[in-house]
């Protein structure tokens, strides 16, 4: 157990703890983009900044992302000091420069006042903010079917070569992590598609109804050893299967009544 | 022959001395990357061909030593000619024979290729008493352009891997620790960190690996001295690595060399090899016991890599991305364990300083920055080279008195120190003492040591330009405020260049910076501004220039001038040939005529035409 | 383990209050949520009530690829953390009794987690048809 | 690829630990060997050292040094360093792109020239510097660049 102090309060945290997790959950407000508790925390959006100071410093401070400072016994955090509102706007304003139409961003950059970019529109720009949560998402699930690709301000979020990802499995997973919803996929009759990749999904042999991926089933079977046949029925079809088997029982217990 | 006792490294000295002293005489032929470029490989190809048919008393194939730089790369081709230290500069293939019969055969000197004071036309014939050379002091560089990189034993009858010698024997790790930190010798790759002190840090970790690293990735643009070090001297670097391993307990490194080095891969390679067979690297070293090998692990290409965390992901065999080092690198590094890295100079160093001890490198140059420094001097300065100064001298001693000042009469403008990450000094910063902190007081930093001299011939928007120009395709894409923040600022740096800027644009331009220099996640981005935001405090008129009057003083920014031919001008063809757009027309002897419509404002045309027929506008 | 979620399938009557009870239990911004408990007709007026029966070796945490689905050795239910879910819909698909689903008004995958130790669906049971015991 | 590239390539894995650490240099051996990172070569390499295909994609974009489409007989290469800047490194650019059709890091159709522009090579006291395969040049003048690059 350590004590820091955030914005004048004494705080208990647990050793290993970020300071980001425990900023919120003394309920203090701070943006992030890139941050979420299933991927390990890498700083690209550099939103949670705040200011670190210790007793012992003498009045030097420094900007820390909070997503990745460990706490630490005797620190003092300041959330929201005019330096740090001024990182977190100018953020802000270049990001809406980079993808104006993103209404996620639109609407954190109106929260701090920001209602139009300072700067110039990046042409040929997409909603991506290059927050990473994609390629980490898939890291984790053990495929990394994408990567960053390029260097610098041309580096983009793709598959190998531009392609078909040959290692994706269709699971949705960095559609549904991206905080800007950049990753285009849909969903048509019993294929999925995206990174211009074509799934077959699951349909369910009772209500015909889709669930996942084939491909993603298969990895799941095999990774987690599942059983196959979980795979086969929706989860609707499956919990009228368990009422009717329940049924079955009751009406045996009350034939045995009788 | 493996050398397994510091008794047998000092027979084997001894020999080495002997062989040496049988040769009459030296003939030292420059091959770094300067007289390269001026075509040296040829002066030696050339001269062992001359030495191979020819005998002569005291002088053979044998005497042929190519060398690393020597320094005066502007002369170049150098070849020096020891013991008299006679120096022959821009030696052509055609002179070879005469340095031959002349020099080698007759004693005698070659007039026209000896060096020519400017100031006062006096001829030098010992290079050491050329101003260039005689106000330097070499630590780092003592033995480039003196020794044949190739040859281990040249660098052995140099005191090569005595200090080794002293370190395995009869010096605990601990006492070469304190040794470095006596000396108060700083990182020589730009930050300035206390050697002593990180070389202390990762000893004192708990760890079963450690692994000790030496940077070669010298990616400052303008910065050549570990480019000339690794290739004109690699065994003290070498030599550095392994004492470091054994003051912090390391058995394996990496030394990281840049792609665009390759020559640097090679004769490291070869020291490697080299070291290993003499029993000076790997297993037992010296016989003492202590075990430590080094391996190359070559960059790919990116600026970034040289940031330390970045460079550990490459040697990992991954992409450079800096991560943030709230844990440092020393203390959780390469894989994960402790590691010291330091950069070439700084471990060129080190040798030096186990040999004379801490305080005699504490005694040179100033109290916080001790020691010697090396710098590639470059641009518009007369005396383009590779120097090693005390630390403390001025900037004006370096350019004026060692660099020989400013060519074609022109005026100083700046001095640009310290890469992307450093910025530009005027000419009433010129007294500056030259330390760590006073460059970053200034606004610029020492950087590795690249120093590049403008002249008024030099746009200050552009050179800001051209940086964040660098840094926007060398900045890794990872964080915000880099990729996002740094080509917003170059954007708006173009429009300035292009006449298209309004003066708020300033004042976004240095809250930017201040963000972008303080929310960064590495170096990169964190010095990323500087060349910007030097320039505009140095030179804020040369920029409301461009705002205000849409007009570059320098004459550089393509938009804003206008380039016309004079009377002057003899019709000799030269601008009408070398036009990449064809906008010039004329005939020979008659007034060449430039179509404006066509006119990319290129400055080609200035550049080639020899009777100042062109007019900058 | 110290409690164990017991259903008797037959004294369940069908009166739904389970669903109400589970629904008002997972409350957000004031509107019931999700009921996490599906009394479920086998034949015509003839109900089960249908919940997720926190297995032992449970196909849903296995299937989570991302560490969202945690047993809670206090109530022995198996707790989705919202923090670390993705919705990719793995769990759904897997359990075998399909125990979990996605809230799709909410936009959430939602699943009995006990009320935390005290299932407000047994609490109100007027049957006893649901009943959580110690063990 | 042809039976002769799989054995090429057979050659650098072997020469290499397999293990993911060896990417960057195995990547470097290819470009060796093969003047660029041929697609199939890449699918190879993240079979032998058992790492995603997608880093292996990620490596091959992030560093400079690599190539994905073929490169030129000659490698015409420009300095562009700080020095070679501010002596003029663009005029020579100006010249070989004007005369040979191409911009930096493309090729002639005839797969004859690849210009490509390095950061710095290290040779700044004798900016503007270019290299023409492995040979340097100091000090060229804008009109002897093309000279310089036909002779090769």
């Amino acid at each position: 157990m350590v004590h820091i102090t955030i914005n004048g309060k004494v705080i208990k945290a647990t050793e290993g703890e970020m300071l980001l997790s425990v900023i919120r959950r003394h309920g203090i407000e701070i943006p992030a983009l890139c941050h979420h508790e299933a991927i390990e925390p890498t700083g690209n959006c550099r939103l949670c900044m705040v200011e670190i100071t210790r007793e012992e410093w003498d009045g030097w401070k420094k900007h820390v992302t909070s997503c990745l400072y460990p706490v630490e016994e005797g620190l003092i955090v300041s959330t929201h000091t005019p330096d740090v509102i001024e990182i977190r706007k100018t953020i802000l304003d270049l990001q809406l420069a980079n993808c104006p139409d993103s209404e996620v961003i639109q609407k954190m950059a109106e929260e701090y006042g920001i209602y139009k970019t300072s700067y110039e529109v990046v042409p040929e720009g997409d909603n991506c903010i290059m927050c990473y949560a994609c390629t980490r998402i898939c890291e984790v699930l053990g495929r990394s079917a994408i990567s960053a690709v390029g260097r610098g301000h041309r580096k983009e979020i793709a598959p190998p070569f531009g392609a078909e990802p040959p290692d994706c499995i269709g699971c949705l997973a960095c559609a549904q992590i991206c905080p800007t919803d950049v990753i285009p996929w849909t969903d048509r009759d019993n294929t999925r598609t995206i990174w211009d990749r074509k799934f077959e999904l699951i349909s369910c042999k009772e209500c015909g109804r889709q669930t996942i991926a084939r491909e993603f089933a298969d990895y799941l079977i095999e990774k987690r050893n599942i059983p196959r046949e979980y795979f086969e029925i929706c989860d609707n079809c499956k919990r009228s299967e368990l009422a009717r088997k329940m049924g079955e029982i009751v009406a045996r217990a009350q034939e045995v009544a009788i | 022959m493996r050398i397994d006792s510091v008794d047998k490294l000092n027979h084997w000295r001894e020999k080495c001395l002997k062989k040496r002293a049988a040769q009459k005489r030296k003939v030292l032929v420059c091959l770094g990357p300067g007289c390269l470029a001026s075509g040296s490989d040829e002066i030696l190809g050339e001269l062992k061909k001359i030495l191979s048919e020819k005998k002569i008393k005291g002088v053979s194939v044998e005497s042929i030593k190519k060398t690393g730089c020597h320094g005066l790369c502007a002369r170049g081709p150098l070849v020096v000619i020891e013991p008299e230290g006679i120096f022959y500069s821009r030696v052509k293939k055609s002179n070879v024979a005469e340095i031959v019969e002349t020099t080698l055969e007759k004693g005698e000197l070659v007039e026209k290729l000896l060096y020519k004071d400017p100031s006062d036309e006096q001829t030098i014939v010992d290079y050491k008493k050329i101003p260039f050379y005689a106000r330097q002091q070499r630590i780092s560089l003592r033995n480039v352009g003196q020794i044949d990189p190739d040859d281990i034993d040249d660098y052995i009858a140099s005191g090569g891997y005595s200090a080794l010698a002293r370190a395995l024997n009869g010096m605990k790790p601990q006492e070469v620790i304190d040794e470095i930190s006596r000396s108060g010798l700083r990182g020589r790759g730009g930050g300035g960190f206390p050697t002593g002190r990180k070389w202390a840090t990762c000893a004192g970790i708990d760890s079963d690996i450690r692994y000790v690293l030496c940077n070669g990735d010298e990616g400052d643009p303008g910065a050549f001295m570990d480019r000339c070090i690794m290739e004109g001297d690699p065994h003290s670097v070498l030599e550095g690595m392994i004492i470091c391993a054994y003051a912090v307990g390391s058995r394996e490194g990496y030394i990281y060399v840049r792609e665009e080095y390759p020559l640097a891969v090679v004769n490291l390679q070869k020291a490697i090899d080299a070291a290993h067979e003499r029993g000076l690297l790997g297993e037992n070293i010296m016989g003492s016991g202590f075990t430590y090998d080094a391996r190359i692990s070559r960059g790919g290409g990116a600026f970034v890599c040289g940031e330390s965390s970045a460079l550990m992901k490459s040697v990992a065999g991954e992409i450079g991305e800096p991560r943030a080092k709230y844990i440092r690198s020393v203390v959780r590094g390469l894989h994960d364990k402790p590691t010291v890295l330091n950069n070439v100079e700084t471990f060129a160093t080190v040798p030096v300083i186990i040999n004379k001890g801490g305080d005699w490198f504490a005694s040179i140059g100033t109290e916080t920055s001790t020691g010697t420094k090396a710098f590639s001097l470059a641009g518009k300065v007369c005396n383009t080279g590779l120097i090693e100064v005390p630390m403390g001298i001025s900037l004006r001693e370096i350019i004026y008195d060692i660099g020989g000042g400013i060519p074609e009469g022109r005026e100083f403008k700046a001095v640009q120190t310290g890469g992307p990450s450093g910025g530009c000094l005027p000419a009433d910063k010129l007294n500056l003492p030259v330390d760590f902190d006073t460059l970053t007081e200034a606004g610029s930093m020492m950087g590795s040591g690249g120093m590049i001299v403008m002249d008024n011939r030099t746009c200050m928007v552009d050179v800001a330009r051209y940086f964040l120009n660098f840094l926007v395709s060398e900045s890794c894409g990872k964080c915000v405020p880099c990729r996002e923040g740094l080509y917003q600022l170059h954007g708006l740096c173009v429009k300035i260049c292009e006449g298209k800027a309004v003066e708020e644009s300033l004042a976004l331009m240095e809250r930017l910076s201040k963000v972008i220099q303080t929310a960064s996640l590495c170096g990169l981005g964190q010095s990323g501004p500087n060349p910007f935001v030097s320039t505009v405090s140095y030179f804020r008129d040369e920029y409301l220039a461009h705002i205000r009057d849409e007009k570059c003083p320098a004459g550089i920014c393509r938009d804003l001038i206008t380039y016309t031919i004079n009377d002057k001008c003899t019709g000799c063809l030269a601008c009408i040939e070398v036009c990449p757009v064809d906008a010039i027309t004329g005939e020979k002897k008659i007034k060449h005529v430039l179509d404006q419509e066509k006119c990319t404002q290129c400055g080609s045309c200035y550049a080639v035409c020899k009777f100042e027929a062109v007019d900058i506008e | 383990m110290k409690f164990r979620f017991e259903v008797n399938p037959s004294l369940c009557t069908g009166c739904r209050t389970c669903e109400l009870a589970c629904a008002f239990a997972h409350a957000q911004n004031q509107k019931p949520g999700r009921s996490r408990i599906y009394p479920l007709a086998y034949e015509p007026d003839k109900y089960v009530p249908v919940a997720c029966l926190q297995c032992d070796d449970a196909a849903c945490v296995k299937s989570c690829m991302f560490d969202a689905l945690k047993r809670n050795e206090v109530t022995g239910a198996v707790e989705l953390d919202r923090e670390r879910c993705i919705k990719c819909m793995a769990c759904v698909a897997a359990c075998p009794f399909g125990c979990a689903l996605l809230d799709d008004v909410q936009d959430e995958i939602v699943k009995c987690d006990l009320c935390g130790g005290n299932p407000a669906c047994a609490t109100f049971c007027p049957t006893k048809a649901l009943a959580y015991k110690k063990i | 690829m042809t039976q002769q590239d799989v054995t090429r390539l057979q050659g650098i894995f072997g020469r290499n630990p397999r293990e993911p650490g060896s990417l960057i240099a195995v990547l470097q051996d290819i470009q060796r060997e093969f003047h660029y990172l041929p697609r199939e070569a890449l699918s190879e390499t993240a079979k032998a050292l058992e790492v995603p295909l997608s880093k292996v994609y990620s490596a091959a974009t992030f560093y400079s040094a690599f190539s994905l489409t073929p490169r030129g007989e000659n490698i015409i290469r420009v300095c562009k360093g700080t020095a070679c800047h501010i002596k003029g490194a663009d005029l020579l650019l100006d010249q070989l792109e004007s005369g040979l059709g191409i911009k930096p890091g493309e090729t002639t159709p005839d797969l004859k020239y690849t210009i490509e522009v390095v950061n710095c090579v290290g040779a700044c006291a004798m900016a503007p510097v270019m290299i023409v395969n492995a040979k340097y040049h100091g000090n060229v003048p804008c009109n002897r660049a093309l000279r310089l690059v036909k002779k090769a």
